[in-house]
């Protein structure tokens, strides 16, 4: 069943009237992820994305009358945050958003809050979750993937697809594709996923894309070392960065020699994981160590 | 605690000192009364209303100002005035001086530092707290971590009134300013969440010889992300400093770091981004710039991206790496060819566009005699030939 | 969401309509304008100035009031005058109605309900809404379940922006009244948290002929032990509903509650003044007030408790029980003996005094011709038939 | 060991140069509990109650020098919330507070703090805990008790002094003795202690004191007709009470109907508990139940 997200998913989509969220919506529906709810405050009632999806006032009324079990949230961030408190008020265990440039301090709240009710928060500013074959959760491309043995869990966006493509390109397919975000404050770490991925029987394989800035690619190292038996390789984003500047990911960011690419490719070494020095060499490194 | 010379579109911004004193005396902690000059007659008239003797101090944001002679003392106003003179139009750390802050000396009896940092790692707010002030906290923790005190807020809850006694008594504070200091740690911490900062600091924070607590010093960095619902603080963002390429790219909502390489890069996503710099440097060249065009990118962004990238000087070669999987990679060829024919300067421009329409993209490019690449390694290969050959 | 007559020492703070809308208008909720007045001149005067059709409403804290005659409506200020003659003075469920509001007449197109109540089950604070205002919510409880919402507030981060949109859409409120309705929710919040209250509740909260959202009657019971916190508010509390016995009492630092019955009882501790009166029942008794003098009984304290109990002059004798934990019995019993001397009216006391120095208690009490007890059951018993001799 | 307390618990004493504080820790020392601490801020390095008991500053300086395992709260009731974060944030797992008149809004924030970070709360508004033979945290008078097989948790004071003589005088024994506290919001409830004791070993039977007001005799009621299997012995206080009428206790009110009186008795008797009329013939109860 891969992880996180399937075939069997009810997704719910927080925002599904607004340009992004209609656009993804569609996107999804042709990828064949079963959205079986959307949410626009005072569109209840409506029907969105061609009509195939039915709008609901709130969470709370899409979940009694759908069941949705994931909710995937494309409200701008002045709104996300309380999006994402409702989702879990209504007893959505998955919740993943997209949205980007929300406050660090209201993502405080939001990420202790949920982490207490036992809710799932992947993202914010992430692009999403991909079970291939099962369900697109988000906006990572889906005609990229291919079905295969390989978890991939992700800081990035666009680095992302382009690590997936080449896997893809190399006949390397994946089972689910997992963007966390770049922000401070995120709700899954690699950590978490790690975990899911080493514990999912249909991963063989597991793909870590981190860059520069924080320490989280330093303690998925030691977590590797300590708990993960299955294959893993890597790619760090951010050698040529110069210390002390911020590029784009407000976690992207090395401050007195912490969190250096250097730092978390050694780290990621001594684990005995494969790391790449450009996405395109992680399909061999994949097959080195003995992927079909 | 970093010390992040530049605030690029996502990220921090950074507050001078008297600006986050501003901030910081609204919340009720103590800040000396002060004025800014910009001019040597400014800062005379300043010290005579002040009265009594004056420091003077550079007011920029890079660290090592005192090292850099951009703060002094003047006993009189015209010694201000002469201080101010001196002062005004340094360089420090390449950034100009052009405000100083005119302020009473303070007689110092003892030295605090006083922080309020959003701790990433640890996912909530912590007050950082050390009784050797007046030296940057990153020394401390190197040379003396036992003298600092960490100490983590409830994410929900927030400050609370036995964490304060716990920072005055770590602090070793004398028993008649504990009331003082719970108002100045209340009002820090006030001024770190209502104007959604990612750090507020005193350094030092002093005891005078009269026995009173003064912020000498004081740093706001602000959460970008939530600069939204602060328009009050919007306006205090100090762009002189910045590099002007770096202005114009946030006003055309592109994040962009000018580096030192003669390869242009224009890349949709950070992540992307760096790893294209960084595969340009595995091919032997120098990347010029970070640049993240963001998602979507259409025509006009595209020709600004050109315009930014093409202004440093040092530029031979552009390589542009976009991913589409939302846009439409025909549409992103298009913006291209369309936005180059318009440039005053022309380099070698290596277009590698990915993803959705992908052939029909490649077919555009090479019409218009663009150098395309298979592959991510081979575009940077190509780019740091055509920057070699322009050299 | 109970209805509580009384208000003794520990426990709630019930305002007046006029005081709690009072308070709500502070917090941003559309209350309607309005006036008090103690007599039908003052009535006369409020219509005159307010304008066009009022309601005169009887300002009392029990329930019912409408249909007792105490709320009438008024076209002009001579009728205003004549239903305020009416309605002052009227007898309420015991109570003398004193002030009446004099307030705008509103043309209701819909009422609804809306409240927060601090769930001492779920452990935090709680909205309830109803579609079907201007009823006691406990009816609508009862007869409709289903036309109640009720909403938990998190107890750490307070009411949030998609519960006030969802209490709006389950109200089926007109799009155009979400923004307004927002407001009133917020505000009414922001009254419930500010105040320390058990209990807000506007009911109704009506939408008027003209499309404006009016909150037509509301009520605010406050938590005493919150009330240090809150000196504007403790003047707010109105004595004058309360027995003067049960003010004399909290005065004193008493808890006293008043009852119908013969015996009176002094017991330290809530608990086990509640046991001490069902078990004078249990004797064949019944109790004349429920009287806990609180920890570590003084002098005074007993002496002032002597005062209120006598008061009544349906007690025929008074049961003393006092489990001297901390307290020294023998000093308590001093404390009665002198308290008895002064005393202007006499009745047979049954005394028990239980755990330190009990035996010498016994010796003093016996030395003063004061019954005494072997146990709880056996004290109950002795006041029951002493009261019972005496009647 | 029976529960919560005993002769190898650290003390410390929040307040304990407070009139009450040092009253109490007096009368706790001569029990025999071992008060290891007491805190007061700005009476660091001073020494309470006769020089036995060292004072800090914080309780997390108490806690780093002395290894205080348990708090006891005797401040007023307005720094008394700011007491039990202070403990809890200090690492200390067990705080039982004694304070009376603590605002509900302000337990209610304290209430859900310490139960995220796991920590057991007894009270506010509470007489405390005894572990007969073994310590003594509170103001329950010492000397009432007699050592035995009996377990005892109660919302009342001085009830709970009267049950308890009754018991000792009766020859009937205690293990352990709960004061739960009788205010709206407290921190350990009646089924919590139930649990405890009835998984105590050294508990053969139990004793419940509860009065009017909320229905949590009707959940315990619930609880130990699913759960215990030692047998339970009750009273509930205020059969006479007027409904509608505060009794003290902020807790002791009857509303509508609900939470009087009879309504906890009958569930009591349905569950199997034995209901006494008078404290006094709770010891018989107790016999009838098989206690020596």
């Amino acid at each position: 069943m891969s992880i996180l997200v399937g075939a069997q998913t009810r997704l719910l989509v927080q925002g599904i009237t607004g340009r992004e969220g209609e656009f993804h919506s569609r996107a999804m529906l042709e990828y064949g992820t079963q959205i079986v709810a959307g949410v626009t405050p005072g569109k209840g009632g409506q029907a969105a994305v061609d009509g195939r999806v039915p709008v609901f006032d709130t969470v709370a009324d899409a979940v009694a009358q759908t069941g949705a079990d994931a909710a995937c949230i494309f409200v701008p961030a002045a709104f996300a945050p309380d999006a994402m408190l409702e989702a879990a008020d209504a007893g959505i265990p998955l919740v993943i958003c997209i949205t980007e440039g929300i406050p660090a301090l209201d993502m405080l709240r939001v990420h202790h809050v949920l982490r207490a009710q036992g809710v799932r928060l992947i993202g914010p500013n992430c692009p999403g979750v991909t079970t291939v074959g099962g369900a697109k959760v988000g906006i990572i491309p889906g005609d990229i993937h291919r079905a295969g043995p390989v978890g991939l869990v992700s800081r990035s966006g666009t680095l992302t697809y382009e690590v997936v493509q080449a896997m893809t390109d190399a006949g390397v397919g994946q089972t689910t594709c997992v963007g966390i975000g770049g922000d401070p404050i995120v709700g899954t770490t690699f950590i978490d996923v790690l975990q899911m991925l080493n514990a999912d029987p249909k991963t063989e394989a597991i793909v870590l894309i981190g860059e520069i800035g924080g320490d989280e690619e330093e303690r998925a190292a030691d977590y590797c070392a300590r708990e993960v038996r299955k294959p893993v390789a890597a790619f760090i984003a951010g050698r040529t960065a110069p210390p002390g500047r911020r590029m784009g990911h407000a976690g992207a960011i090395i401050s007195g020699g912490a969190g250096t690419a250097e730092s978390k490719r050694q780290a990621l070494q001594a684990a005995g994981v494969r790391v790449a020095d450009s996405p395109s060499q992680i399909p061999a490194l994949l097959r080195d160590a003995g992927v079909r | 605690m970093g010390d992040h010379p530049f605030c690029p579109q996502e990220g921090e911004v950074k507050l001078q000192e008297y600006r986050s004193k501003e901030i910081l005396a609204r919340y009720g902690v103590p800040v000396p009364d002060g004025e800014t000059a910009t001019n040597p007659h400014e800062a005379r008239e300043a010290a005579g209303r002040i009265g009594g003797p004056v420091v003077v101090k550079a007011q920029v944001l890079v660290g090592g100002r005192g090292k850099a002679g951009g703060v002094k003392l003047a006993a009189t106003p015209d010694e201000a005035a002469a201080r101010a003179e001196e002062i005004i139009g340094l360089q420090i750390k390449g950034v100009t001086v052009r405000t100083v802050l005119v302020a009473p000396a303070a007689r110092i009896a003892r030295e605090y530092y006083l922080g309020l940092i959003l701790d990433r790692g640890g996912q909530t707010g912590t007050i950082i707290a050390s009784a050797e002030g007046g030296v940057e906290i990153e020394e401390t923790a190197k040379t003396d971590p036992e003298a600092i005190l960490r100490l983590p807020l409830h994410p929900l809850i927030g400050l609370q009134e036995h964490q304060v006694r716990r920072v005055a008594f770590f602090l070793g504070l004398p028993a008649e300013l504990r009331k003082d200091f719970g108002a100045t740690l209340r009002g820090l911490y006030a001024a770190f969440m209502e104007s959604d900062a990612d750090l507020a600091e005193i350094n030092p924070l002093v005891m005078t010889d009269e026995g009173r607590l003064e912020a000498l010093d004081a740093k706001i960095v602000l959460d970008d992300s939530a600069l939204f619902r602060h328009p009050e603080l919007e306006s205090l963002r100090d762009l002189r400093e910045e590099e002007p390429s770096e202005i114009a790219a946030r006003e055309a909502g592109i994040n962009f770091i000018k580096l030192d390489g003669s390869i242009g890069c224009m890349v949709n996503g950070a992540g992307l981004a760096m790893t294209t710099m960084d595969l340009v440097k595995l091919a032997g060249g120098e990347p010029a710039n970070f640049l993240d065009i963001g998602g979507g990118a259409k025509a006009d962004r595209v020709a600004a991206a050109f315009r930014i990238i093409l202004d440093d000087p040092n530029v031979q070669a552009i390589l542009i790496n976009i991913f589409g999987g939302i846009t439409r990679g025909d549409e992103v060829a298009h913006g291209i060819v369309e936005a180059r024919a318009s440039l005053g300067r022309q380099v070698p421009m290596v277009v590698r566009i990915v993803g959705t329409n992908a052939t029909e993209a490649a077919e555009i490019l090479r019409a218009a005699n663009l150098i395309t690449a298979e592959s991510l390694d081979d575009a940077a290969r190509k780019a740091v030939a055509a920057a070699g050959s322009q050299a």
